[in-house]
């Protein structure tokens, strides 16, 4: 078996500088991503009453996946809209699920 | 590897091709064989459900047995029988109807229906290893959690295993649809059952996991001492409710929408016309699809969820019936205008209409929350979802055979017997179920394995059981048909009917390969199209050339061995713990088979263009 | 005709409906024959939903018949090519409006009769009877909340008057249905507790059935609800109250039954208002209408299910053969006799 | 395309995962798949937020919870979630060693977390005696976390095979897909743990 590794690939020096830029954007996204962390673990720490807190951590919680799901796994670049669609309808599903579990199974 | 064995003739290497086939064809024809033998005990279980009601006070089978009667009856009906029925139809068609060669995975294709053949070979065991589910269909905690011996056991692990299949079958779909259409083939030329399909699998996709969930749930409580139905220690019996239920109602759609695609086709074939408002109907299959997630909670508006939720639900649940009306009418001016051909699979169809618009119409009557306060759990809902299922999918299925057959077996189902079939099923259909929506209302509740007498529900029952008998002469002339097709009836041309999708355009049956050239679509019914400019057959889309195939493999039947067994060990561990063996055994067999996978390339092997040109590829056939 | 629904009631096609329909059934007994609060509001909806449905049937039956006939294929037409037509807006607008409209008549009563049904709110005024519904495998339980009064199998309750259930369960889920006078609602275990309301129109004995599936004797979990005269009811409030669970029976072999019961049933089975155990109340055994739901009082049938519960009621809690027959005659001759007061099942008949 | 190509391609394309049809067919049913998975642990969740206070004689989530833990957890699988972000990129660079090292990375970090997730449980079940059986909250909360780490243990047993299994092949359009869709399953089932980081302990802390 041959030994791919480096192999010469002249002609994808444009692609290469597009991932490049991507890895800088990804790079980018991770380290908001901590800073939502900190964020949310810190308001927990402080005690900001719960009334506060709770939409607060659940926005924050949605943007770290939206990150993870348009930058980490791609889902912004072309050729993913029945991706979308998929995962969204996946995802209202289940918030119609949670929603239905908070609130009509007691009464 | 199974190429080359299955040259060699014999009955062995018969059966090792279907051991090891990843033939979307051949797949098809496994599931209508094995779908149509659980159709058999499910009907069986139903005559003898009827045989014990036919008179008050009978004790024909005792309680426990009527119990698990009704349970196994409704899991082998929903399960084992009508869905494996709609991949056997799916994979008979849809690749055709699209103009594929194959489908997108043609080894999870494989794995899905060994893993669905599993679950249900388990669960059929119940009767002989101690007793079967006796919970209902709908396995209520918990009643279903505190049901002594295995029976709901075999229950969980059985739907389980068999789930894990159908939920691969639907990706494998989804997948094929999406990107395994041939040039020109757009989503708004697709055929409706292929829509259908495609809908249908979206909803395998996002309603088996909330099975999945509760069935772990309960196994977990049955098997391992957790608590989630356990209201002693904090938990909630309403849960499984609703994760049956966000699961069963999409169910439900899933059985009927792929029938809902075949009638379309159907209708337009023997109407000679193409289908009136396709393009509503499309939007109407994608609606029921999208509406069918936010309804489920009418099985329970007598839970107790409070009149906000069953104002909420009853009110989105009849919305379906306008996307399903819709359907309804552009059926029949589909046929308006045409030039109807009554042969069998219209037969069927033309008595699908009334019958389900009657099924319909009950369900619309059982969504008006409060007087389901009356209805449920009553024979009025048996009536419901019979003249629904019965009435739309069982009829959908016997007019999409008998339309489909010569595609699947090269030959035509025998005309005379199948009208003789269609009869007595008909009338015996209406006997058995007209007059139960009266006994319900009458005071009569499902799942009772006996009524008083003076109750005045004696005649009812008398009736619905000689109906029921009259069915199952109606199927037993179905099934020799098959028999008698099969020796005696002569191999027809590949497009018998006059058709006007791609599936007529080709050989019946087809080649394993089954288009030589990929064919270019210019529209909507393409081979009608093509017929119209007095063409014979499709253009192709490409030169002749190598066809890629993918091989055969014995491992997907090895992966559902080994859950079958550790399925057993799983059940058994609760009384002792030597049993855990057999779980490690057949989780080693699964999990060896799946590193096997991975481990080796296995790219396929291509049919040279000469094999083609010399007629075709002889791998096989 | 109470209730805001009479109006409608006077229509046209619903006189007919209705006199067809409740030709189905037996008194006190199905849903068709509504003499109660619930089961009048919903048999009225039923009426309102059957008739669109029978609108929307017709209308769907005359185009398939008119079509089947029309467009059969005659004889020398088999080369004939129909006109491909793709579709028509205007038709395919009327049949999406037309259902629309009809579904949102059938929606508004729906929605108020829910919420009608669910209001819950008489259960707080004064002098309103609350009784706490436990469902069990296989009998129900009755607890008069603020009376002290307990009674299975037999519900007691005034004519025309509302009567507030809370519901709940100790094992499975079981289903509370008197088709005749109400629907029904489950009783969960656990803290989901329902509510529901029963009114009865008429003086009489209704049937009452469970509804959700509860295990091999689901089909044998009856009951009754007596609907009796208001003076009857506070009659036999006031002999309930007055139970003596000691009194001593006249006859030896009632006594001597008596012993036996006490010390053999005693751990699951109570008289007078004792809190709810593992088996049912046995006040005012004499005057139960079935025993155990389904038997009629007879002594030879509750001799017969004194010794084999289990054969009579497959899966029920109460064990055989706890004492022999003669045992069982003798316990038998106890609880026949005690009758604890003159409002029975046929005081409700006399009307 | 013939077997040579895909096994030994003269050529990378930028976006190998993507070159095949069958690449194509096993990226698109992998995230239909996730779709799938969406509506499991959506259900799992629910059940666990239906139960979150029927804990019976346990104690309650803000007693039990601590934060320490769960931050260095978040960190591991958030950091091992770039790094595979990293072995793709070299994927697309096709530069296989690297790929691997990052890969190799990732596993790491993924079992470190996977260690701290068992001491953690160890830790509820001695100390507080809050077990699977203890009450109908303790079923939830281990069930819940407990596919979460299901799904963790299955990644790094497939990252790892695919590693090793591929050591001495190189890169090639027949497995690029593979490694592409086990990235994305690892992915996935960080953002699973963002919601259970934010649902479980945060707002059970919060109370
Ligand atoms: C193939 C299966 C199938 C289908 C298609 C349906 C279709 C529908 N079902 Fe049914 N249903 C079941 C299978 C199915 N059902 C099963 C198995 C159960 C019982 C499960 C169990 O408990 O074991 C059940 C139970 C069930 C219940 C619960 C009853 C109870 O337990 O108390 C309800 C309540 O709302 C309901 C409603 C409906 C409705 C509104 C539709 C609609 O989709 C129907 C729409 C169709 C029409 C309405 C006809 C055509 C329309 C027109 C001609 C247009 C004009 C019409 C109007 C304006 C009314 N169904
Ligand atoms: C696809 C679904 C499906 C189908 C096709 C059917 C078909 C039939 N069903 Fe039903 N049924 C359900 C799904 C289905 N059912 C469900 C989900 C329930 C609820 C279960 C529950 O409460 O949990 C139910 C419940 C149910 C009940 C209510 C039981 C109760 O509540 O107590 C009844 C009673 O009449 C009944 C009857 C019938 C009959 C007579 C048929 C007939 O149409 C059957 C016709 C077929 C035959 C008659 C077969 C003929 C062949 C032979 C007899 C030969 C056999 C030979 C060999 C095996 C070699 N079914
Ligand atoms: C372990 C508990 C238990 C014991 C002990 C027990 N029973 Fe029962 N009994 C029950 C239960 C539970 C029922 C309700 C059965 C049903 O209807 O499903 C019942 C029902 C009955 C009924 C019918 C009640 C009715 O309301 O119609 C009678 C009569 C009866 N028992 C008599 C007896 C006698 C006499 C004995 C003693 C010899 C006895 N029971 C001992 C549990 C018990
Ligand atoms: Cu209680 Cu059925
Ligand atoms: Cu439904």
């Amino acid at each position: 078996m041959a030994n791919n590794t480096n192999s010469a690939n002249k002609p994808v020096d444009f692609k290469k500088k597009h991932s490049k830029e991507e890895m800088k954007q990804q790079v980018i996204t991770f380290a908001l991503m901590i800073m939502f962390t900190l964020v949310a673990f810190g308001l927990v720490l402080a005690e900001v009453t719960s009334f506060f807190v709770i939409p607060i951590l659940i926005i924050l919680a949605i943007v770290q996946v939206l990150f993870q799901l348009y930058y980490f796994m791609h889902m912004k670049n072309k050729g993913h809209s029945m991706v979308s669609v998929m995962m969204f309808g996946g995802i209202s599903i289940g918030i119609l699920t949670i929603i239905t579990f908070t609130t009509i199974i007691w009464w | 590897m199974s190429t080359a064995l299955a040259q060699k003739r014999g009955l062995g290497a018969a059966i090792w091709d279907y051991l090891t086939t990843v033939d979307h064809k051949k797949i098809a024809q496994l599931y209508l064989v094995s779908g149509g033998i659980f159709f058999l005990i499910g009907g069986l279980e139903a005559m003898l459900i009827r045989i014990q009601l036919m008179q008050p006070n009978s004790d024909f089978i005792s309680a426990g047995l009527y119990n698990e009667m009704i349970t196994m009856h409704g899991t082998t009906m929903i399960f084992l029988a009508a869905m494996p029925l709609i991949f056997a139809l799916m994979n008979a068609v849809v690749p055709l109807q699209i103009g594929a060669r194959d489908v997108a995975f043609p080894f999870l294709n494989s794995l899905g229906f060994w893993l669905f053949l599993a679950g249900g070979l388990i669960l059929n065991c119940s009767w002989f290893l101690g007793g079967a589910p006796d919970a209902g269909w709908t396995a209520y905690a918990p009643l279903s959690a505190t049901s002594p011996g295995h029976g709901v056991d075999y229950y969980v692990i059985g739907l389980q295993i068999s789930g894990a299949g159908t939920l691969i079958g639907g990706i494998n779909f989804l997948v094929t649809i999406v990107n395994m259409r041939a040039p020109g083939m757009s989503y708004m030329r697709m055929p409706l059952f292929t829509w259908a399909s495609f809908v249908t699998s979206n909803l395998i996709l996002f309603a088996f996991p909330a099975l999945t969930v509760g069935l772990f749930l309960l196994m977990f409580d049955r098997m391992f001492g957790s608590a989630f139905f356990d209201v002693g220690l904090g938990g909630n019996a309403i849960i499984w409710e609703h994760l049956f239920w966000i699961f069963g109602h999409p169910e439900v759609y899933i059985l009927i929408l792929p029938v809902f695609g075949a009638f379309s086709d159907i209708f337009s074939t023997f109407s000679t016309k193409r289908l009136f408002g396709y393009s509503a109907m499309v939007f109407a299959t994608v609606l029921i699809g999208f509406l069918g997630f936010m309804v489920w909670a009418h099985h329970m508006f007598t839970t107790g969820l409070g009149p906000v939720a069953n104002s909420i639900f009853a009110v989105s649940t009849m919305a379906i019936a306008v996307p399903t009306g819709i359907k309804i009418f552009n059926w029949l001016f589909t046929m308006w205008g045409g030039k109807i051909r009554m042969t069998s699979a219209m037969l069927w169809s033309i008595a699908f209409i009334p019958t389900f618009t009657i099924g319909g119409m009950t369900g619309v009557m059982l969504a008006a929350a409060a007087a389901d306060y009356q209805y449920h759990d009553t024979y009025f809902v048996v009536a419901h979802f019979h003249y629904v299922i019965v009435g739309g999918v069982v009829f959908g299925f016997f007019a999409a055979l008998h339309y489909w057959w010569p595609k699947m077996f090269g030959k035509v189902l025998n005309e005379k017997l199948g009208k003789l079939a269609f009869w007595p099923f008909f009338i015996g259909f209406h006997l058995t179920f007209f007059i139960q929506h009266f006994l319900g209302l009458m005071g009569m509740p499902r799942r009772y394995w006996t009524y008083q007498e003076g109750q005045g529900l004696d005649l009812g029952n008398l009736i619905s059981t000689v109906g029921a008998f009259l069915m199952a002469i109606g199927t037993l002339i179905f099934v020799y048909n098959v028999i008698y097709t099969a020796m005696k009836e002569k191999k027809v041309s590949g497009d018998p009917w006059d058709g006007r999708t791609l599936e007529w355009s080709i050989p019946s049956p087809p080649p394993f390969y089954n288009f030589k050239q990929t064919p270019l679509v210019r529209g909507l019914d393409p081979l009608w199209i093509e017929k119209q400019d007095g063409k014979t057959g499709m253009t192709p889309a490409e030169p002749l050339g190598d066809i890629h195939m993918p091989n055969g493999s014995f491992l997907p039947f090895l992966m559902s061995l080994g859950l079958f067994i550790a399925g057993f060990g799983f059940i058994y561990q609760v009384d002792h713990k030597g049993w855990l063996a057999l779980v490690f055994i057949g989780m080693g067999i699964t999990l060896g088979s799946m590193l096997t996978r991975s481990l080796k390339d296995d790219l396929g092997y291509h049919v040279h263009k000469e094999e083609l040109e010399e007629g075709g590829g002889n791998h096989e056939s | 005709m109470k209730g805001w629904m009479g109006k409608f009631r006077m229509l046209f096609l619903f006189g007919a409906l209705s006199l067809i329909l409740s030709g189905c059934g037996v008194d006190n007994i199905s849903a068709l024959k509504p003499e109660g609060y619930g089961s009048e509001l919903l048999f009225d909806l039923m009426l309102i939903s059957i008739a669109i449905m029978l609108f929307v049937f017709v209308i769907v039956m005359a185009i398939y018949t008119f079509v089947i006939i029309r467009y059969r294929q005659k004889k020398g037409q088999e080369d004939y090519i129909p006109k491909q037509t793709e579709g028509n807006k205007a038709l395919e607008i009327i049949w999406t409006v037309i259902p629309i409209i009809l579904l949102l008549v059938l929606a508004v009563p729906t929605v108020q009769a829910t919420f009608d049904l669910a209001d819950n709110s008489g259960s707080e005024e004064e002098g309103a009877i609350n009784i706490e519904v436990t469902g069990n495998q296989y009998w129900w339980h009755f607890n008069y909340k603020g009376q002290e009064i307990s009674t299975s199998q037999d519900l007691y309750i005034p004519k025309d008057k509302r009567v507030h259930l809370t519901m709940k369960s100790t094992d499975v889920i079981h289903s509370f249905w008197v088709p005749s006078i109400a629907g029904k609602m489950d009783t969960n275990p656990g803290d989901n507790q329902n509510t529901m309301s029963l009114e009865a129109y008429e003086e009489g004995e209704y049937l009452g059935q469970c509804a959700e599936l509860c295990g091999p004797s689901h089909s044998l979990m009856d009951f009754r609800v007596i609907a009796v005269s208001q003076e009857e009811f506070d009659q036999w409030v006031e002999d309930m109250k007055n139970v003596d669970p000691e009194a001593q029976p006249e006859s030896d072999v009632a006594r001597e039954g008596q012993e036996l019961f006490n010390n053999n049933c005693m751990s699951c089975h109570a008289i007078g208002s004792a809190p709810a155990g593992v088996g049912p109340n046995m006040t005012n055994f004499a005057n139960r209408s079935k025993i155990a739901g389904i038997l009629d009082p007879t002594k030879e049938n509750l001799v017969d299910w004194i010794v084999h519960p289990d054969e009579i009621k497959p899966g029920n809690q109460m064990p055989s053969n706890l004492v022999n027959e003669d045992e069982a005659e003798k316990i038998a001759e106890y609880l026949l006799q005690l009758d604890h007061t003159d409002v029975t099942p046929e005081s409700a008949e006399q009307n | 395309m013939s077997h040579d190509d895909v096994l030994n391609p003269k050529e990378m394309p930028h976006e190998p995962e993507k070159a095949t049809h069958e690449g194509q067919n096993k990226f698109l049913g992998f995230w239909f798949f996730l779709g799938g998975e969406t509506v499991l642990f959506a259900s799992l969740f629910g059940t666990y937020l239906a139960l979150n206070e029927s804990n019976a004689q346990d104690p309650t989530r803000s007693e039990m919870f601590g934060l320490e833990l769960v931050f260095i957890m978040t960190m591991l699988l958030l950091t091992s979630s770039l790094t595979s972000v990293y072995a793709m990129y070299h994927m697309k660079n096709n530069d296989f060693k690297k790929m691997q090292t990052w890969l190799a990375i990732t596993v790491f970090l993924g079992l470190g977390f996977l260690g701290f997730e068992i001491y953690e449980f160890t830790h509820y079940i001695h100390e507080y005696e809050f077990t699977f059986q203890s009450s109908a909250m303790g079923s939830a909360f281990y069930t819940l976390v407990g596919f979460h780490g299901g799904h963790v243990l299955f990644g790094l047993l497939w990252i790892t095979s695919l590693m090793l299994r591929n050591a001495k092949r190189g890169l090639n359009l027949y497995n690029a897909p593979k490694f592409y869709v086990a990235s994305l399953y690892w992915h996935f089932i960080d953002v699973v743990w963002v919601f259970i980081f934010t649902v479980v302990y945060l707002m059970g802390k919060v109370g």
